[in-house]
């Protein structure tokens, strides 16, 4: 039933991720005017625990969305499969945690 | 493309997959950047700068559109999937492709 | 009396035809003259009639009820038996081929017997609990479970949603859109019995998880079935199972899904 | 020529409602038996089961009885029925539905409080028909289908029962021939019991509603053996089947009797309605009656362009049409033409068998080890199948045959030996046509379809029979002597066109003997020379066998076992 595990969790994680990227995209389009600014975003982000939590939310859900959509992919289009399949998932999935969450500390720890 | 899949509902498949694989890959490089503050706001200043550049304006705008229409087409999955089930389909696919498109372009006319 | 002919052809058609075995094969070109009445298999019937004996196709009942004489028409799946030439010719020209994703036995004709095992493999039978001997259960139509059990039965097994499915090509184990359709119209039967087993069959890892709602299913079944609810709505049903761990479950053993129970 | 040699206990020849049936109950009777279908086409995908659209009558309802539909069926068979067989066909249908319901999964169309939906079918005193809409076929069929495949039956598809073999002794039934249609290689399959359910089909008519893959074999193989088969001038016709020119495979197709019920009219060429000049019931009339109106019409030359009548919705409103038959309106669309709104050329079409091998209520035939069930069974309907009693005749005795088989499968010690000689004769004389040059079997087909239509169809007279037998003796001799140019036997669709001809044509040759033979106007035998209908008392029916000298039709008397004419078992009547 690994199948059906997956897909509920990337269903789940899409359900969290919906929100998040709602607000990251009106963010943008509202940011984006007259052009990003470094001193801009961290002003936003350093020390926020609500852009912390947030960001780290993002990121541990499309971890593992991400990780398992394009196993699927891999899957489907290029025939990947077992060992092969499942180690490139994990891989995906710490890789996407690791440099996600650095890049949260990055903005968001002062 | 084969003709079977000509048809409105396989194209919005394709495009959710599309758009999934590209954010995926664009991912990583997204937070590379971000990590850049790590080393300081001049380091992720002197590479947003480099975002002023009008092609990378428009490759940004693509970018919105990709996370847009992904957004409401995985939407349209989640409703589906999850809802008693509708005949607008097709409808629902061509008002996401639709959003997207104009949620992409307003990030385009605030960016210029 | 004579059988007077108002069948005088109004012109010829280029019909390429796939001749072949599932080793090697290659297309044919043919010109077949047109009739006002004619369908895609009355074409690759003349094919065999008139111009090459050795032309293998399937078909039973020429009226769209045994799903025996599917092709890909130009590309697309189709009923061959209900499908006009008049409604596919393009610049006078047809392309015929094997139903995709199937194993081609000859020229047209393709093996349908995984499409079958897979059914089976679905649960894709009733299982009831009473007998001959018993009189038939009082049902009304009108019952919301009933009217969902209908919407997907008619189904003629003709496998157009399975070579429509990009996903039955992609991963060879997949149940397939018609199996599904089956399961899910038995899962809304009242009468059945086996719910909770052919639930654990339709949640494996070739089951209903595996559908994109691609839709092609939905789009070409020539019944106007739509699978893709079905498949959505066995989904829907495997979660809540899940989440509810509303499965029975013999006590001590792993359930199909994963979970240990007291 | 080389060929393989399989062994089963129970060997099960064609998968309609007959064939599925007696597999289930044979292996519900007896698992540990070998159970093998062998299907000209795929399992459950072919025959005319999946074809039924009307529905099966069943005395369910409340106020009907098995015996009012039994003297429904013997006065619909004009008194010619086996009425053991009628009665059995009718106690059983009753347990056969709720079997279908209950233990397969059909669902048939229920009232509002839950009951099952009877609907009326022409002929019948009762409404006791049950269906699923215009689809009844396709659910019973595709049910059956899906318990059989789960099973473990030894499934042979797309193989082609060739040759029925006696054994040695000649005191039984020891196998069958084939030939595996995919590859063309040849089996033996050795059985304990065979049963023939085939289903009949006449397709030798010009304008034929059953499916392609039926062509008379099982017949034609149990008359080469010299078996007994009754009733067999009496060929059903559908009065309302799609014409649409000679080219196409869905001319002959049936368009269902409810558009006449529902007040449809019949028009000439001319556009003028005519079946009121025949009864006074017009087009609601039965469908002997209609048949042979439109076939008047026909011959009198007041003909549309493809030589029939036109059928005309569009005076009920072509919406309300639309509404009232989406099924028949879809697929008139499909091929091109409009039911609902506009009109539609449509002609009698061959429609069913009643004639058929002798059997026993219990499905034997005189040869221990065969049995028949299903059209390919002569003697439930007589002279005239009520609409309905098709599908139930098939599925009751296929169930009862499958009980029956197990038990004399488990009672027979061994197999009886074959006759190898018998084999490679059989084998030889099917490669012929692949030896033979190219000759033109279509026009050998369009002669024999005409043939038939025109000399032993709606109307027969002693003239038109004759001069049919003398064509069709020459056709035969045609036929042997042609080859179809192609010496691949791997799905050879021509080849197996030839062995489809050579069937018909020996089939064809006893209707028409037996429709001379014949000389009264009974149900579906109408014989413009002998119209009446005879002293029902003294009611014979037909048996006719292949004999050294060549074809011999008896006559027999109808045994009134259960009831005799004048008499009802319904006491109101
Ligand atoms: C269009 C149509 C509508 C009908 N509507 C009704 C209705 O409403 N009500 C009703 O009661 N009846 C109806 N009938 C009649 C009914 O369908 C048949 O009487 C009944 O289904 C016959 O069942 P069977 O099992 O004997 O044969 P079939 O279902 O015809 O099956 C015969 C089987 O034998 C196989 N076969 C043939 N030759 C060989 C061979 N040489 N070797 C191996 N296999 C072979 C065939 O491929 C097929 O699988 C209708 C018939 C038609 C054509
Ligand atoms: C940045 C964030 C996201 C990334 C990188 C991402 C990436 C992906 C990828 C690679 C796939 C696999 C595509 C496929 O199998 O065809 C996928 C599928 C999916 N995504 Fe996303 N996604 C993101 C956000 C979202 C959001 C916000 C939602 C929705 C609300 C969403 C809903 C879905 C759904 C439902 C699927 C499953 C599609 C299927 O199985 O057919 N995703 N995503
Ligand atoms: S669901 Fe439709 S397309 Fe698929 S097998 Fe059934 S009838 Fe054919
Ligand atoms: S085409 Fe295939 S992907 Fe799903 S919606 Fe139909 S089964
Ligand atoms: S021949 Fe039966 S569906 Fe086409």
């Amino acid at each position: 039933m690994l199948e059906m595990r997956l897909y509920l969790a990337q269903r789940i994680s899409a359900a969290i991720l919906a929100p998040l990227v709602l607000m990251h995209l009106g963010l943008m389009v509202y940011a984006i005017q007259g052009g990003l600014d470094a001193g801009e975003i961290l002003a936003r982000t350093r020390g926020s625990l609500f852009w912390g939590s947030s960001y780290a939310l993002f990121v541990i859900a499309v971890a593992v969305h991400a990780s398992i959509g394009l196993r699927k992919i891999l899957h489907e289009w290029l025939g990947w499969r077992g060992a092969l399949l499942h180690g490139f998932s994990w891989l995906c999935l710490a890789g996407l945690l690791f440099a996600g969450l650095r890049a949260v500390a990055a903005v968001v720890l002062p | 493309m084969k003709a079977h899949r000509k048809q409105p509902l396989y194209l919005a498949f394709l495009l959710h997959r599309v758009s999934g694989l590209a954010l995926a890959l664009f991912l990583p490089f997204h937070f590379y950047v971000l990590a850049l503050s790590l080393q300081g706001n001049q380091k992720l200043d002197s590479f947003l700068h480099w975002s002023q550049l009008p092609l990378v304006k428009f490759a940004e705008t693509g970018l919105v559109f990709l996370l847009a229409i992904h957004l409401l087409g995985g939407l349209r999955l989640l409703a589906l999937e999850n809802l008693p089930w509708s005949n607008a389909q097709k409808n629902y696919a061509a008002i996401a492709v639709a959003s997207a498109f104009f949620v992409a372009l307003g990030f385009l006319l605030r960016a210029f | 009396m004579s059988s007077s002919a108002a069948t005088s052809s109004t012109g010829s058609i280029a019909v390429s035809v796939w001749r072949g075995d599932a080793r090697h094969g290659n297309f044919q070109l043919f010109q077949v003259p047109q009739q006002p009445s004619q369908t895609i298999l009355d074409v690759v019937t003349w094919i065999q009639r008139h111009a090459d004996p050795g032309l293998s196709y399937r078909f039973a009942c020429r009226v769209g009820m045994c799903g025996s004489c599917a092709m890909m028409v130009n590309g697309i799946p189709r009923w061959t038996c209900r499908t006009h030439v008049n409604k596919v010719l393009r610049d006078n020209r047809l392309t015929i081929e094997p139903l995709r994703n199937m194993p081609i036995i000859k020229d047209l004709a393709c093996d349908m017997s995984e499409f079958f095992d897979k059914w089976k493999q679905a649960r894709g039978q009733f299982e009831g609990s009473s007998t001959r001997d018993q009189q038939v259960a009082a049902l009304s139509p009108g019952l919301p479970r009933r009217r969902i059990a209908d919407a997907a039965t008619e189904c003629i097994n003709c496998g157009i949603c399975y070579a429509a499915c990009d996903v039955v090509s992609w991963n060879r184990d997949y149940l397939g859109p018609a199996a599904l359709n089956r399961a899910w119209s038995l899962q809304n039967d009242e009468r059945d019995c086996a719910g909770e087993q052919r639930l654990r069959a339709v949640a494996g890892d070739a089951g209903c998880h595996q559908c994109h709602a691609q839709q092609g299913c939905a789009t070409y079944c020539p019944n106007e079935l739509n699978p893709t609810a079905s498949i959505a709505g066995l989904k829907r049903m495997v979660s809540q199972a899940w989440f509810n761990k509303g499965l029975a479950c013999h006590p001590g053993k792993k359930c199909g899904l994963g979970k240990r129970h007291a | 020529m080389d060929y393989q040699t399989l062994k089963t206990d129970i060997l099960i020849l064609g998968s309609g409602g007959a064939g599925l049936f007696a597999a289930l109950h044979a292996l519900q009777a007896n698992p540990d038996l070998d159970v093998t279908i062998a299907v000209k086409g795929l399992l459950g995908k072919c025959g005319c089961t999946r074809m039924v659209q009307g529905g099966y009558n069943v005395a369910l309802s409340p106020g009907d009885s098995v015996e009012r539909h039994f003297m429904d069926t013997i006065n619909g068979g004009k008194w010619l029925p086996d009425q053991d067989m009628a009665m059995r066909l009718c106690q059983t249908a009753v347990t056969r539905v709720q079997e279908l319901e209950n233990e397969l999964g059909c669902f048939f169309d229920r009232n509002d409080d839950g009951s099952l939906h009877h609907k009326a079918f022409a002929g019948q005193t009762f409404d006791r028909t049950v269906h699923r809409g215009d689809l009844t076929g396709i659910e019973i069929i595709s049910r059956l289908m899906e318990q059989v495949r789960a099973l473990p039956v030894n499934m042979m598809e797309e193989h082609r029962a060739l040759a029925l073999l006696p054994s040695r002794d000649g005191d039984a039934l020891a196998g069958v021939l084939m030939v595996d249609m995919r590859s063309g290689e040849f089996r033996v399959v050795r059985a304990k019991a065979v049963l023939m359910a085939t289903g009949g089909g006449p397709t030798m008519y010009r304008y034929h509603t059953p499916s392609g893959d039926k062509s008379m074999d099982g017949l034609a193989m149990a008359l080469r053996l010299g078996i007994g088969l009754r009733d067999m001038e009496m060929v059903q016709f559908h009065p309302t089947g799609l014409l649409a020119g000679r080219d196409t495979r869905m001319t002959g197709t049936v368009l269902e009797e409810g558009l006449r019920g529902a007040g449809g009219y019949l028009l000439d060429g001319n556009g003028e309605r005519f079946m009121l000049n025949y009864d006074a019931d017009g087009e609601r009339a039965t469908r002997d009656i209609v048949s042979r109106g439109i076939y008047a019409e026909m011959r009198a030359g007041r003909t549309t362009p493809n030589g029939g009548v036109y059928i005309a919705m569009s005076h009920l409103g072509a919406e309300k049409v639309a509404q009232k038959f989406p099924g028949m309106v879809k697929r008139c669309a499909d091929c091109g033409f409009d039911l609902a709104g506009g009109r539609v050329e449509v002609v009698p079409t061959a429609h069913y068998f009643m004639g058929g091998v002798v059997v026993t209520p219990d499905t034997r035939s005189r040869l221990p080890g065969l049995f028949v069930a299903g059209e390919d069974a002569g003697g439930s309907h007589g002279a005239n199948r009520l609409g309905g009693n098709g599908v139930a005749n098939s599925t009751v005795f296929g169930g009862i045959a499958g009980d029956e088989m197990a038990g004399f499968a488990a009672g027979q010690g061994t197999w009886a030996d074959i006759d190898e000689d018998l084999v490679s004769a059989a084998i030889d004389e099917s490669m012929s046509p692949l030896r033979r040059a190219k000759a033109d079997i279509n026009s050998i087909r369009d002669r024999l379809l005409d043939l038939m239509w025109e000399g032993v169809g709606v109307l027969r007279d002693a003239q038109g029979i004759t001069r049919a037998q003398t064509q069709l003796a020459d056709l035969k001799s045609e036929l042997l002597a042609s080859g179809i140019g192609d010496a691949n036997r791997v799905f050879a669709l021509s080849w197996h066109d030839w062995l489809n001809l050579q069937s018909l044509i020996e089939v064809s040759e006893v209707i028409a003997a037996a429709a001379l033979s014949r000389e009264n106007s009974r149900g579906a035998h109408y014989r413009e020379d002998f119209p009446e209908v005879g002293s029902l008392e003294e009611s014979y029916f037909t048996i006719a066998r292949s004999e050294a000298t060549g074809l011999k039709v008896e006559r027999r008397p109808v045994e009134f076992s259960i009831v005799k004419p004048g008499e009802s078992l319904i006491q109101d009547d």
